[in-house]
């Protein structure tokens, strides 16, 4: 039995060649690319050294889609792209044409399902984000629900061009970071702010020398309460990273009155100009308000503005409040500045101010 | 109880399918229509937003046989409430190169999930894989063998290679310095073993990018970045120049002011590039570029070591090798990866990540046990504390130690 | 034995009085000739040109009555070769402000130090003090009284406030944004206690400068750096730059381009400065003297925790707060130096300095414990790592903990 | 007895006030000086809101100087400038004239005494540095020795002002680093390279736990060597701070064969244009090769040439540095780069090189 089934069980075999999946074009001018032009927001033309052109029309996606949704996007692939489409490394759709005449027909097919286009060049794309609520035991915020109702409100960012240069916000629902959002224009951070909680059958459920281990700042100790083996933490030196609790269930951390949301600016990836920066803590806490976490919104909505409006052509957000300096950033948000701002961890040092160069 | 999430209806995630941008909540809602799963997750969903709190338990081993990874298990705190998403796993699915796909493949896997699973997806995870939302655990096993049948394989979880990613790269990017669909399929392929069955300390990432715009964001998420350059000089095109010039582009303020080498200079008809100074950020070919290319000498520079913040704060990768070529069969780098993941192997504690690996033990230590040689490339500065450990030293004459 | 020094010669050591560079060989010979101590200096010094080690023994403990500082005690490994430096302290002389002096006051040290020590000095040592180098334990006490009745003091040395040192500021500089010396001598008054009797946890070193010039390296010395800033517009003589231009400067060039705030433009004729950008970092100023100046409304920033590498790698100081007047009697400055050595004696560890206890607390923390405010002028950038140690939360009602 | 001495002896009286050291026309323009000029090198005007003009004329010295050169220098103070005389912060002698007439002779009378004129502007002044063989028990190099080789070498340099920018040169003979070299142009440092030996009568002379607990590595242990309480130091670890031998005289590190100097380069303390910056390693070691160490002398004279001749007016050598890359730096200059440069000290990952902006 085991060796009949072993037989017909496939594994390792890897995912399907991407070749199978390129559009016909693209095979055909793989690797011969001359230029590009966004010929509309949410639309690409890429011209081929042999002059064959292929147009891209961009969809914002919720990422969370269910397969009816999957199947309208296959259809529309079928009509419009020769059964050819993509996603993109931030979750968008992108449908994949020859025909330049098939665009606007396809995009008020999207429109009228209820999907906008855009999110190329000069604009906010899709928020990256994690899972939340949804599916992850972690979380100190939900994921889909603030992306949501931020872009509700940054939509017109998402089908225009006009910010002076490309912004990327992420959102990771706990310090662990699934969505990477550590060097992000934009990131919102869920964090716990109070220490995790002991359970009582915690020496059943975790080895307690791991435990202790996974402090990163030695805040866990063993302890014998009531006779039973077990830990305590020094609320003192706790930081609320969750690492107790990824590495034993008994310590949770989740606290419906504490948890929330943080804000960080200024990061970015790409090497075009700057190097890549990491995102700087703007915010230190929002409480978590559902469901549309006005708060959070605005507060995003606030630098976005306050950005657009100030920085130059080409000036990604860390590269903006690096010339104007970080007193006016604050300054020009509104935003508080606060202990907790001033780095107090392994390299803290190294983020001081050793210079006279400030404004006043 | 499945009239439980019935009554209760979703008052709160009901504001969320309110404005313009498209509603996840949407998204699940039509699915409860039909689905159980899907009315259970929304239901629960519906209480975390009620509650504040996440209503799904720690963790859990389930898995496909003979793999360590691909699945993430997962339990509701509440299955009294929501039977159907009492178990709730996940299921990676390694996605193709580039994430192209076409409408038959797709369908073919709607099919396999609508029959096994809730009918949510995620397209994709950040990881980059396909990601199945929610089923329970006899399901899997038949999930597992429907989509290999279809040509899919899981894609990783827990301490394994994890799915490759890379951008769209040649497919449709005339930035693109090598080939990264075909370096991403051929080092998943290569890997598999490592990828479905846990053999590393903790996780380890691969994303590619074809040029330093760095589309994946490899840079800040991948244990090895592998980022497309150039050696040569920037291929120009003079016309081509003027052309934007004459458009509108302000060449010295929008181009030469904000090369950061400060190596391009502009007469009103002639670009100049110092190229011998040139770092390779891309600004003035994006700006423009129908007028300017990456050189042809290409390959990629290799960066190790990004990670999320916990334990000792996030890590962006940093250089390894400033340029490598990067051709089929990717011999020198498919060198370098197994010793790296040897020397990861022998001294990696349990959930280290090579970048910290790298801190501990210095990344001096680290060169000389992969046998890479140090390059000024390597750091944006060398060290400022004289805290040097010392190796060579002479030996005295008849000295008692 | 006075006679081992006199034969062995000192070839090697002779080397060094060739050259144009004047040569403290010279210097340590010439007193030789009618100083045994300066004799036997020579002596050993060849002897450690020649073994390549130095034949000083470790430390010792000496000084005047009732000082715990001002003297470094130091003893000859070869005290039979050379007896005449079997002891040869060092005595730190507290220098004037600003290193101002007539010659009638340094002949009166002149003649002290003829009388009982080596003749050598250091003018100055590192910190700033007059340093009178080498004279023996029984020496220690006439030297003080001598130079007490003739106007001076020892300064600072172990785990003491050090001798506080100033550009020359006001005296001569047009840049100065306060008076360095006035401050200098005040806080050295004001502190005598502890300058003379160790009382902290380790060294505290105060060291001004008139600018951000910084001419006394306070920035990477002093415990406590004050530098002078102003608040409101830099001053401009527009003809004077035009002079400037017109005698060769590149306004353009050399001055706008280089401003790291990118605050001016110069169209010819008129240098303006958008000073609301301006980050006092006095190149257009020290560029052109004539034409441009700083505000008027003046006083200093103030720094905090510069030190050497041991332990923790070398510290620059770093922002405290970002303008304080900076006037006699200095009430508000003082009340801080109090606040901070109240806190500093209390958590501060044995051979602590400031800049690492701050480190090793948090320098939010420290703020809180001195009160004073938190300012965005403090930080290079805001923290990128997500620990934050929040000390605000909500309570659960009835909820057991 | 002692309350007889107790009313004779003075203590706690600080230094002479300031004031009375201030030539008149100082005091007189104390706080009014509108501008300066340098005349030539070494000599400066420093012009009065009153019209009143002070003129500088700065003498090199090797600042270990005896009783009759600064004898000497009052002779020379009251000959050209009525008695007065200050030092500078790097340890040169300035002599102050109201006379402008007096200048050459000034500078003619200190040339002949074997002293140089210069030191202003953009040149290299004299180089802050430390005690050495001369009177230290720490040192892994001298001091004074080395500074007067250099100087040798680089006389014209401090004579004249033809460098793109100031260049400041630093000495330290051990790593407490009295010459805070640390944020230097180009800085030379004194490195031991072998471990401490330890003295079998160490528990005589140190605490145990106190030594054990001053070195910053852990390398030391205590341990107990023929039934004698002692320490023992872990090799691997030992990076050769001396912050041992500091605390405890059995412990020392001087090593003939393995002590010598390291380099490092682009540090600046002023905040003109580019804020301070930390000086950074450019060569690891170099053996003591006294009396006159060449290899320093012209490794030194090597970085100071090449970048005289390639770095723009202003530049500052870090400035500099930061412009062209370290692996043009380490290209022009030809010095090796190896693992040493790479740092694996507690800030090390913030020095990494974490884009792609490099040259090759
Ligand atoms: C489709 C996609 C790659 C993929 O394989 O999926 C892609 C495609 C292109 N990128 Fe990208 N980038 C894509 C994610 C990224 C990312 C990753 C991310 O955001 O997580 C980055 C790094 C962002 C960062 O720095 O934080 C990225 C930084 C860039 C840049 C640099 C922009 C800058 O000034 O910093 C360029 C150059 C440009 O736009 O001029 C670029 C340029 C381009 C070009 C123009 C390349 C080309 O010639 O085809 C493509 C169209 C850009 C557009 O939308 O205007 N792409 N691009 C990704 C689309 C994501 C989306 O749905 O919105
Ligand atoms: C599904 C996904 C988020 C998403 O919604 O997209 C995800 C979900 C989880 N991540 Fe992640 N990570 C996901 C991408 C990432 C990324 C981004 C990336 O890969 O580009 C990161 C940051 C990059 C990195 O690897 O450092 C990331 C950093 C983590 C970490 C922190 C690892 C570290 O070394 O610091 C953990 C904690 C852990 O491993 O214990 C973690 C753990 C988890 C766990 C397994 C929770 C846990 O503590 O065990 C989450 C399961 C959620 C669930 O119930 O489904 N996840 N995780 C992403 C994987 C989807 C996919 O396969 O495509
Ligand atoms: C004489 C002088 C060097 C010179 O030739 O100029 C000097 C000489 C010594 N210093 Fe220093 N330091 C001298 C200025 C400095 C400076 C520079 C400054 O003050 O501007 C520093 C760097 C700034 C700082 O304070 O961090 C400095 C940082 C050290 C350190 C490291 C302190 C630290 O916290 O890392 C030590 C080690 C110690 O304190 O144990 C030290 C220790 C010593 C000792 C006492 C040796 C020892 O281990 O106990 C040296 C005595 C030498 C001798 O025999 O005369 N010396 N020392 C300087 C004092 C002269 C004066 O009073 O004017
Ligand atoms: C006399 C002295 C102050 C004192 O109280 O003793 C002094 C005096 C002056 N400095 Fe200074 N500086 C003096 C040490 C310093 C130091 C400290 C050091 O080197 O240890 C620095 C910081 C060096 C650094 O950044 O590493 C210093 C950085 C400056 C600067 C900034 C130069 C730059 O571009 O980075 C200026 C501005 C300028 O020269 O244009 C300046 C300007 C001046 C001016 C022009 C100020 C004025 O208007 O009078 C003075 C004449 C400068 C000259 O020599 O050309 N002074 N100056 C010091 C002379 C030392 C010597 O003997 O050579
Ligand atoms: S960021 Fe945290 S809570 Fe969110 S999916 Fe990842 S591990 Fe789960
Ligand atoms: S949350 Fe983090 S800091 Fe707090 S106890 Fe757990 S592991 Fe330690
Ligand atoms: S990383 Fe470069 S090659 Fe890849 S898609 Fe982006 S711009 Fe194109
Ligand atoms: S790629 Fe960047 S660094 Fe190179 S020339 Fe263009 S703008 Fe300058
Ligand atoms: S620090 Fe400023 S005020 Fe003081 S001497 Fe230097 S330039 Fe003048
Ligand atoms: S002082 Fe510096 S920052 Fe301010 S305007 Fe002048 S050059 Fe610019
Ligand atoms: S640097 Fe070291 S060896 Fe030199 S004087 Fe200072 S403590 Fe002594
Ligand atoms: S020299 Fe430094 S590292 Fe070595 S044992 Fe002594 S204290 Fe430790």
């Amino acid at each position: 039995m085991e060796s009949v089934q072993a037989e017909k069980r496939k594994t390792d075999i890897g995912p399907p060649k991407y070749e199978q999946f390129l559009h016909p074009v693209i095979k055909k001018n793989y690797g011969t690319w001359k230029y590009h032009e966004i010929v509309k927001p949410g639309v690409l033309v890429h011209v081929s050294e042999t002059g064959d052109k292929i147009y891209t029309v961009r969809m914002g996606s919720p990422r969370l889609i269910n397969i009816d949704t999957i199947r309208m996007l296959c259809d529309l692939a079928d009509k419009y792209c020769d059964g050819y489409l993509r996603f993109t490394s931030r979750h968008n759709v992108e449908f994949l044409l020859k025909d330049q005449s098939k665009i606007d027909p396809l995009i008020k097919e999207i429109e009228a399902n209820g999907y906008p286009v855009g999110g190329t060049g000069k604009s906010i794309t899709n928020i990256v984000h994690t899972q939340g609520w949804v599916h992850c035991h972690t979380p100190a915020t939900d994921a889909s629900g603030i992306v949501k109702a931020v872009m509700d409100e940054l939509y017109d960012q998402f089908t225009n061009m006009k910010l002076p240069a490309k912004l990327r916000i992420s959102l990771a629902c706990c310090l662990n970071m699934c969505g990477a959002v550590h060097c992000s224009d934009i990131a919102i951070l869920g964090v716990h702010r109070r220490p995790p909680k002991i359970l009582p059958n915690l020496a059943k459920l975790c080895e307690v020398p791991t435990t202790v281990a996974a402090c990163p700042t030695g805040a866990i100790a063993p302890a014998v309460v009531d006779g039973v083996q077990t830990v305590e933490v020094n609320e003192e030196k706790c930081m609320f990273c969750g690492n107790c609790y990824t590495m034993c269930p008994a310590m949770p951390l989740a606290n419906a009155l504490n948890d929330g949301v943080s804000i960080w600016v200024g990061g970015k990836v790409s090497n075009a100009r700057h190097a890549p920066m990491f995102s700087k803590l703007a915010i230190p806490y929002i409480p978590n308000n559902p469901p549309r976490w006005p708060e959070v919104v605005s507060a995003v909505k606030n630098i976005v503005e306050v950005y657009a409006k100030d920085a130059k052509k080409y000036e990604r957000l860390g590269e903006w409040i690096e010339r104007i300096g970080w007193p006016r950033f604050f300054d020009m948000t509104g935003i508080e500045f606060t202990k907790y701002h001033i780095d107090d961890y392994r390299f803290a040092a190294t983020t001081f101010n050793t210079s006279t160069h400030f404004t006043l | 109880m499945e009239n439980e999430s019935k009554k209760s209806g979703t008052p709160l995630l009901d504001e969320l399918e309110k404005g313009k941008w498209p509603s996840f909540v949407r998204e699940i809602k039509k699915m409860a229509e039909k689905n159980p799963r899907a009315k259970d997750l929304l239901g629960q969903l519906e209480l975390s937003y009620v509650d504040k709190v996440t209503h799904w338990k720690h963790g859990g081993l389930v898995g496909v046989r003979g793999y360590g990874g691909g699945v993430i298990g997962r339990y509701s705190d509440s299955p009294d409430k929501f039977p159907n998403v009492a178990h709730f796993h996940t299921m990676r699915i390694n996605q193709p190169s580039g994430w192209f796909y076409t409408s038959k493949a797709l369908r073919e896997v709607c099919d396999i999930w609508e029959q096994h699973g809730s009918g949510l997806t995620n397209m994709h995870g950040s990881t980059g894989d396909m990601v199945l939302l929610g089923t329970s655990t006899e399901n899997l096993e038949p999930i597992f063998n429907k989509l290999t049948n279809k040509g899919w394989d899981l894609g990783g979880s827990g301490s394994v290679l994890r799915t490759p990613s890379c951008c769209v790269g040649p497919a449709r990017c005339e930035f693109a310095c090598y080939d990264t669909l075909a370096l991403t399929y051929d080092l998943t392929q290569e890997y598999q073993d490592v990828l479905h069955r846990p053999q590393f300390p903790y996780k380890w990432k691969f994303k590619m990018s074809g040029c330093p715009n760095d589309c994946v964001a490899s840079v800040a998420r991948a244990d090895m970045s592998i980022i497309g350059i150039w050696k040569d000089d920037i291929q120009v095109d003079q016309a081509a120049v003027r052309e934007y010039a004459k458009n509108g582009v302000d060449v010295q303020e929008e181009i030469c002011d904000l090369c950061p080498a400060k190596c391009m200079s502009w007469d009103g008809k002639d670009l100049k590039i110092m190229n011998k100074w040139c770092n390779k950020c891309m600004h003035c070919i994006n700006a423009m570029p129908k007028a300017l290319r990456p050189g042809k000498e290409r390959g990629a520079a290799i960066l190790i070591g990004a990670k999320a913040p916990i334990l000792q704060g996030a890590q962006m990768s940093s250089v390894l090798i400033p340029f490598m070529k990067m051709e089929p069969p990717y011999k020198e780098l498919k060198d370098l990866v197994d010793k790296i993941w040897d020397f990861w192997g022998e001294y990696g504690k349990n959930r280290e990540r090579i970048g910290e690996l790298i801190q501990r033990v210095g990344m001096g230590q680290f060169l000389e046990a992969i046998e890479i040689e140090p390059k000024p490339q390597m750091v944006a500065n060398p060290r400022t504390n004289p805290f040097i450990f010392y190796e060579e030293y002479f030996e005295e004459e008849g000295e008692e130690k």
